[in-house]
């Protein structure tokens, strides 16, 4: 009967019960893998539940890698949940590996002919082992990661080595999870040929990459980028940032002498109250952020209109969820790039940034701090839910020592004193961008009523028509001025450059790279371009111009993005192509590059320039 | 304009310790209807700040929105002030408190602003003890929006449009208490003897300070049977079906004494509020018998003014977190960043 | 000296004190001329204050029936608030009168020698006639009534009529006011050769119209409607909206038996709790509505998410004001578009119709309550500040008796009884929009759970991806039909058609309509489409087609309407010329013709597509 | 599932006057951890409304979010249900109330829903005096969300994250009281017998009826010195620092008396909360006696349970609005619609 074969490439999906221990010993199988040099990237489809719901977690090695997710059925299964059984069984491709526990026998009606059922009694050894039924329930995980490490042949010191450094300090830990380790080896090795046809092998294909997730890097380029005060409250699935950076900064921003904080993180009473307190710390001239998810986003939207005309720098991190309103909360989109983009009545615009992995989370958070200071403005990182919660391989952190914080235009006593009068709302250098001060610099000069209200270049409260006109220009002013400061897009063009286009940003960009090769080895190549900011720089315009047709690829239901850029750029829609995934799981090659091969080969302008997901 | 006179009536004070004459603590023109109670606080923060010698330039004030929030506009302006969105100053403030532990945080806001739409964040901000002052300008209505009955406004009271309040009133200062401020007064705005010394000593206290204060509305006042007075001119608005004309009014002060430490305060419109001020007997470190004295009180159609409850050992919310002394605005890279070093170290943990 | 000349066509500008009772004077100066049979729009320009300010009252006399602000300056400007005599003076056109209070004589400095000064001694004329000093003020305003009626020839006895309809039931007051009258005619007439240049005359323009404002139109609707819960919370200017419905429903609305009310109106915390309140009754059976402006909106932009989501049918009225944040809370524009359009995080969508004048704040407003129960949408009634709080000349409101209200897809107890299994989210018809139950309904069946998250077709919450889609898609589909259902654009043609549109919607069509005469006699023939809706009907697609050059006009910054247009309906931007007027002023057709015109002249595609005002 | 075993625990129920068995009232499966309070909670509901014979579908169950807001998906499913936003389920249940009066409202939140993001909604549902029965599973924690601290956790109590809570929680029981509910009890989800009466006289009140439930969180509690029990597995969870194991428990009800109505109830994690319940003499009909109970026992480290206020004499919204006897929900057209003939009146009026 049929068996996949291949090495360091293929697809395992665990599906496990939530609540009973897995995910720390699928964490471990992913960074066993890791650890062997191989390219690899797991994702967790949990539900919105604490206990006992099934919960997947599927895991792509690529040696090649590819890390966006494959898409289509997984090549090893690892059934631990007896409700999901039937579903977990489809979900296996032909020639596929179904590991599950054999203590009960399958239910004959779900066991499909072309695949290999491989059957571990894995309660039954836990009941011989263990007496305490937790233990029992804890270690089944342990022991199946043991079965795998001999069925796909994963170096056992390596998993050794990470039980290792995960109880560093807990040693009376390690020997009874090594043991689990073992059981789950022997039994494997003992009843099966092992290695299976798919399997993996030592690589160097990690350099000095890390796996790490979107939030933690997040958090830390909070902490990098300077951030003092931060106002939160706990939302799905942006609340690990901020835990993030309040970890950190227990550790990292500790006054040395005295042991007190160097930094403050209020947990608001809700999401109007955590923006209120970010914007009244930016205000008084510290740095300060936020973050939140879907409907934290509506929430605050009020206080982001007052932020946008009274000018407070705020940084907002948006770990996007599928929406609309609770929408499905542990399932990922980027639904929020309108609602984001206008955010508030009235005609207001927003800075947004766009990271597509954990290092550029860190890099733009930090970045973020900069960005908002000198341009007086809310800036908000756009990260979603399957950057934001997975462990995703990426370039190391680092950071340089010389970089000095940008703060911005802010006047101190000095420079007050030689000025003559202080006008916060004067654009003196004419980019748009006013001098402030911070409250308490001066005795006597640089005081002002800041307000969301219409007001003259005093800060004074005016109904005059024009000057309420000359200021709001003013801020569209401003925005040009920050196209030009904003990260740049990435855009890669083939040797001799193709008519065809591809636009994506944020978590797209896995899945975008490896459509490229895709279509290019189907000789349709492709030009691309990564979106990296809002209000978008010339060079988005200029790679528009220069392709007849391009495909926008957003995972959301609209083309949210391409919206926004027919809006701002003024171009034609009848040439943005609509590529759009929005079930709720991270967007896949196979899905894009299907998309386009079908679009491209009736390729009419005519035709209707939407082509959208109807499942996974 | 009311304020304009108070300027008026008390002419050149005394310099301060800080060489500063009353001037430097005034602000512009007030745009609030002549006699609005709201000016009469403002003047009072004005003699409190002066008389306690506070750089001006050291205090931040900030507002919700309503004519309550628009009053600081008109004083302090040496300070920065931030008239921020409706029922939502709580929150700018407490940002704003913990980016900055030096400044003297002064939050104006008014019954509408704090008790409808701000509850929430009113509420939090007390039990977070924020180290500030807040100050409510309580006249049952809503001003700015022409005169709705406001959460705090008393059972049976009436709004411009006639009717009546069948909900109980919200007690912010009793609210206050139970939620844990650590200072609680409540006054009037016309009665400077009693409103001055308490606004000082709230300026003092070390965390969070609340103090009601009964500052009526000249122009929608909604006081129980408002009958007496200018009768042809009300007719005269209410069949013009428009409310555009605001008899010019002068500021309340009057007050008749009734017996000892009762007043009764005579509103415009002819009706009267009776004020009970705490006596020497009444000790304001006990929380329930407060609470209990705030109730009696009200159950004689009294209103109990004065300093109600202070817990002198209270603790702020810098206290709580444990944040630094210095002002966090004030920390640079070599504080904040941790460096590259380290972040390598941070990096390894994640291979 | 030059004299301006005219009758029955032209503005007269009032300069006012607020809180001095001229408001009231004022509007009987316009009903007056109202009642002489000629057309009149009177606009208020008043600051957001209660007493001491400038506020401004202009009102323009137009027998050609021209109802939008005429822009420009004033031909008669009456001058009582000395604060702001100097710019008064300015706001005067050459030959133009100047009524004053002469009782202080002007200072010689803001003399203008090219008008004509009116002086009457108000202050001393009412300092001998009153004792009260509040007297003495209030009737300032009604002696200058008294005198323009002189001066302009308006007929005594209307005025009179006027006092006696003002002050029935009060009739003591009726005297003092016609004595107050006569003391200002009497001396105009005595003192200045009476009338002017500029006069009115009896004509017979107005039909059966009316004068009334949109808010008090758009509660009378909602009480036709048939709405019968409330949840509002003030704030300028829709807080009259619900004023308005409740002093109606007040009268009509009472059980004659019991005297107990027949709708309940319940004044909320916030404007969370207002439109949570109109949700949950919406929910429960009833019709529901709330109003709001500016930040209202912004507040109510989760809950619009999940009566989106959830699929529960509400009216929204948005009297909208000059944003962004706070912005100019008594000034006009119409800047909440896109925050309506898409209100909320995730993919979401709103349905809006925009009335123009109040007989269409009443209808739409009625009809709004059946659209949101046949769509199970929310629908926002796009109105604005000049619509709703002045008085327009419109027809006069009419209902048909026959009229029953369409409550949608709603079984009955039997219906469930008769059915097999229900499913609230299941598509039966095609349509998009499926059946739902009331609560109570049956003792077994139709009971559902409504959430914000995602669910199946039962109602049953799932994570399930192609569910999910099944069910977003689903919407998408019963926003097409809703394109179907709602208010058509009214398109004017001219006889032979012309290449060039203009778009245009809510307040700004009185100015339209008088832009396209005043081109039209400047030989550039325009067609013209009147947006009535959201989402677009197939008309509008049409009428785009059908034209080489579109100007959409707008009172905001930043194009919103052009944005739906060009993201909706695929247009390319390039065909679409963005004429915006922003200043928080209505727009005039000078400003549009005007701006048409430059346009026209170098007319090239190229140019960049936007046309906006830089002040009044 | 907890919830299941509570099922087996009683086997068939008897039917009631209206001829339903218990079963008429339960719901599906739960999907809240074994063990959780809120389905003690849950079966409490439906115990009080097969007993009081409440037709089921006349009943409207509405919650914000939360573990405690999904609750009632697993009870009463004949009736109709509501799963709101966060927070704002007041506001939901108010238009609902209007529009229907004859249903019986019962609204579920948690504490985070009720006391950090819903605290203005909360108030002024209290002080609307809602007819309608409003249940907070108080555990002092976000369960949804992991384990961050709530506004009603205990001073110095510890969050999973392991840090202490500094701040006063917020008790919600004496806020009630003070904003004006007519029926304000506490008790605990372990406790049937003292928990379903109270449920029952709170659906049989006319009025607001509040009561506040401890609902320990089996996963995420955060109790005073957790210290006890599981140490391997707690050990081996916090070091692998992905909270993903939760060990099945049994419903919290051992309760161990300790004098006269006072008992120690002991949770999962070894600690113990003291409950003591008011007494005969305790009289539920004075409002500030209330109150100071409330506050004594809070003093000794006692949690007050039992019926704590009550004013049966208590009018609810719709009496204040003076709205008709009849749902507004099925007013038709004659009732609703004034007609032509009215309008071209109301023209006049605008000539
Ligand atoms: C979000 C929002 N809702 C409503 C309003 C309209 N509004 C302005 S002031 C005000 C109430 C003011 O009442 P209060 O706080 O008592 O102040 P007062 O004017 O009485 O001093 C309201 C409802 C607003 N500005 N913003
Ligand atoms: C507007 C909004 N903010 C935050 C969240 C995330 N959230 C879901 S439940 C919850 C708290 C639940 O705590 P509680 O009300 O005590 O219920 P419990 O789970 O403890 O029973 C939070 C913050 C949300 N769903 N919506
Ligand atoms: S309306 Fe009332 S509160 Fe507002 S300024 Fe006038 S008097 Fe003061
Ligand atoms: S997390 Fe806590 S509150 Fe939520 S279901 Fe589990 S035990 Fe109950
Ligand atoms: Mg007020
Ligand atoms: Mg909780």
């Amino acid at each position: 009967m049929q068996q996949l074969k291949s090495i360091n490439e293929f697809v395992i999906r665990f599906a496990n019960v939530n609540g009973t221990g897995s995910a720390s010993a699928n964490l471990m199988f992913a960074k066993s893998i890791f650890r062997m040099g191989i390219p690899v990237s797991p994702r967790n489809e949990f539900p919105s539940n604490i206990q006992g719901m099934p919960t997947f977690y599927e895991v792509r090695i690529s040696e090649k890698g590819y890390l966006g997710r494959r898409g289509g059925g997984a090549d090893i299964v690892v059934a631990m949940n007896s409700q999901s059984l039937a579903r977990d069984m489809q979900s296996l491709l032909p020639g596929g590996y179904f590991l599950y526990d054999c203590t009960k026998p399958l239910p004959p009606g779900l066991i499909r002919e072309d695949v290999n059922l491989i059957g571990v009694p894995i309660s039954e050894i836990c009941l011989r082992e263990y007496q305490d039924p937790r233990q029992r329930q804890l270690f089944k995980n342990v022991i199946y990661i043991g079965a795998l490490a001999a069925l796909l042949d994963i170096e056992f010191e390596v998993l050794q080595g990470l039980v290792k450094d995960q109880f560093k300090g807990k040693e009376k830990l390690i020997i009874p999870n090594i043991q689990a380790l073992q059981l789950g080896h022997k039994y494997a090795s003992a009843h099966f040929e092992c290695p299976l046809g798919i399997r993996v092998t030592r690589s160097d294909k990690i350099n000095n990459h890390i796996m790490i997730d979107g939030n933690t890097a997040a958090g830390l380029g909070a902490v990098y980028g300077g951030a003092s005060v931060c106002g939160w409250y706990p939302i799905t699935p942006s609340t690990s940032v901020v835990e993030n950076f309040i970890q950190y900064a227990n550790r990292l921003r500790i006054d040395p002498a005295s042991g007190m904080k160097n930094f403050a993180a209020v947990q608001a009473e809700d999401e109007l109250a955590a923006i209120g307190i970010t914007i009244g710390a930016a205000w008084n001239g510290a740095r300060a952020f936020t973050a939140t998810s879907g409907p934290g986003i509506s929430l605050m939207t009020e206080f982001l209109g007052l932020a946008y005309f009274a000018e407070v720098p705020i940084v907002l991190i948006n770990v996007q969820r599928a929406g609309p309103s609770t929408g499905m909360p542990t399932r990922t989109q980027q639904p929020d790039v309108l609602a984001c983009a206008y955010a508030s009545h009235g005609d207001t615009k927003q800075v947004m940034l766009f990271p597509s992995t954990p290092k550029e989370c860190f890099d733009q958070t930090a970045e973020a701090f900069d960005l908002a200071e000198r341009l007086q403005t809310p800036v908000i990182v756009m990260s979603d839910l399957d950057l934001g919660m997975n462990d995703h391989l990426c370039e190391a952190l680092d950071w340089d020592d010389d970089t000095r914080y940008n703060r911005g235009k802010v006047l101190n006593a000095e420079q007050l004193e030689e000025m003559g009068k202080f006008g916060r709302y004067l654009d003196s250098d004419g980019d748009g961008i006013c001098y402030r001060t911070y409250p308490g610099t001066h005795p006597t000069k640089g005081a002002f009523f800041t307000r969301g209200t219409s007001r003259d270049h005093y800060a004074v409260y005016t109904e005059l028509g024009d000057i309420y006109v000359d200021n709001v220009d003013r801020l569209n002013r401003k925005f040009d001025t920050a196209a030009t400061l904003l990260p740049k897009p990435v855009i890669r063009t083939r040797d001799k450059g193709s008519k065809v286009g591809l636009i994506y940003y944020g978590t797209t960009s896995a899945a975008a790279t490896e459509t490229v090769d895709l279509l290019a080895a189907k000789g349709i190549s492709l030009d691309s371009c990564c979106i990296k900011s809002f209000p978008f720089s010339e060079e988005v315009t200029q790679f528009i111009d220069s392709h007849e047709r391009l495909y926008v690829v957003e995972q959301n239901r609209d083309g949210q993005m391409r919206t926004l850029l027919i809006n701002e750029l003024e171009t034609n829609p009848k040439k943005l192509t609509k590529v759009v995934h929005y079930d709720g799981l991270p967007i896949s090659a196979r899905f894009i590059s299907g998309s386009i091969e079908a679009h491209q080969q009736h390729n009419s302008a005519g035709k209707r320039s939407t082509l959208k997901v109807a499942s996974r | 304009m009311s304020y304009q006179k108070s300027t008026f009536r008390h002419p050149k004070l005394p310099v301060n310790d800080l060489g500063f004459t009353h001037q430097a603590y005034e602000g512009p023109l007030s745009t609030l209807c002549a006699g609005c109670g709201h000016d009469s606080i403002g003047a009072a923060i004005i003699q409190s700040c002066h008389e306690l010698s506070l750089p001006p330039h050291r205090i931040a004030k900030l507002s919700g929105i309503g004519c309550s929030s628009k009053a600081p506009t008109y004083f302090l302006d040496k300070a920065h002030g931030f008239n921020s969105v409706h029922g939502r100053m709580p929150s700018i403030v407490t940002g704003a408190n913990m980016a900055n532990r030096d400044l003297v945080y002064i939050g104006m806001s008014g019954d509408g602003d704090t008790s409808a739409i701000g509850l929430g964040q009113f509420s939090h901000v007390v039990r977070r003890r924020l180290n500030m002052l807040y100050i409510v300008a309580n006249n049952g209505v809503y001003g700015l929006t022409k005169g709705q009955t406001s959460a705090t406004a008393d059972l049976g009271s009436k709004s411009k449009s006639g009717d009546v309040n069948l909900l109980e009133g919200i007690d912010l200062a009793s609210l206050a208490i139970q939620l844990g401020a650590t200072f609680v007064a409540r006054s009037f705005s016309g009665d400077k003897q009693e409103l001055v010394p308490l606004i000082k000593a709230a300026l003092s206290h070390r965390g969070f300070a609340f103090i009601d204060v009964i500052s009526p509305c000249v122009t929608f006042n909604n006081h129980v049977g408002s009958t007496k007075s200018y009768d042809y001119i009300r007719d005269h608005i209410e069949t013009a079906s428009v409310t555009d004309f605001i008899p010019v009014k002068e500021e309340i002060i009057s007050t008749c004494e009734i017996g000892s430490n009762c007043r009764d305060i005579c509103l415009h419109d002819g009706s009267t509020i009776r004020l009970q001020s705490v006596d020497e007997s009444y000790d304001p470190q006990d929380r329930a018998a407060a609470m209990a004295a705030i109730e009696a009180c009200k159950a004689e159609d009294k209103t109990l003014t004065g300093l109600l409850y202070i817990d002198p050992s209270a603790e702020d919310l810098h206290a709580v977190l444990n944040t630094t002394d210095k002002p966090l605005n004030g920390l640079t890279e070599s504080v904040l960043c941790p460096g590259n070093e380290v972040l390598q170290v941070i990096n390894n943990s994640f291979r």
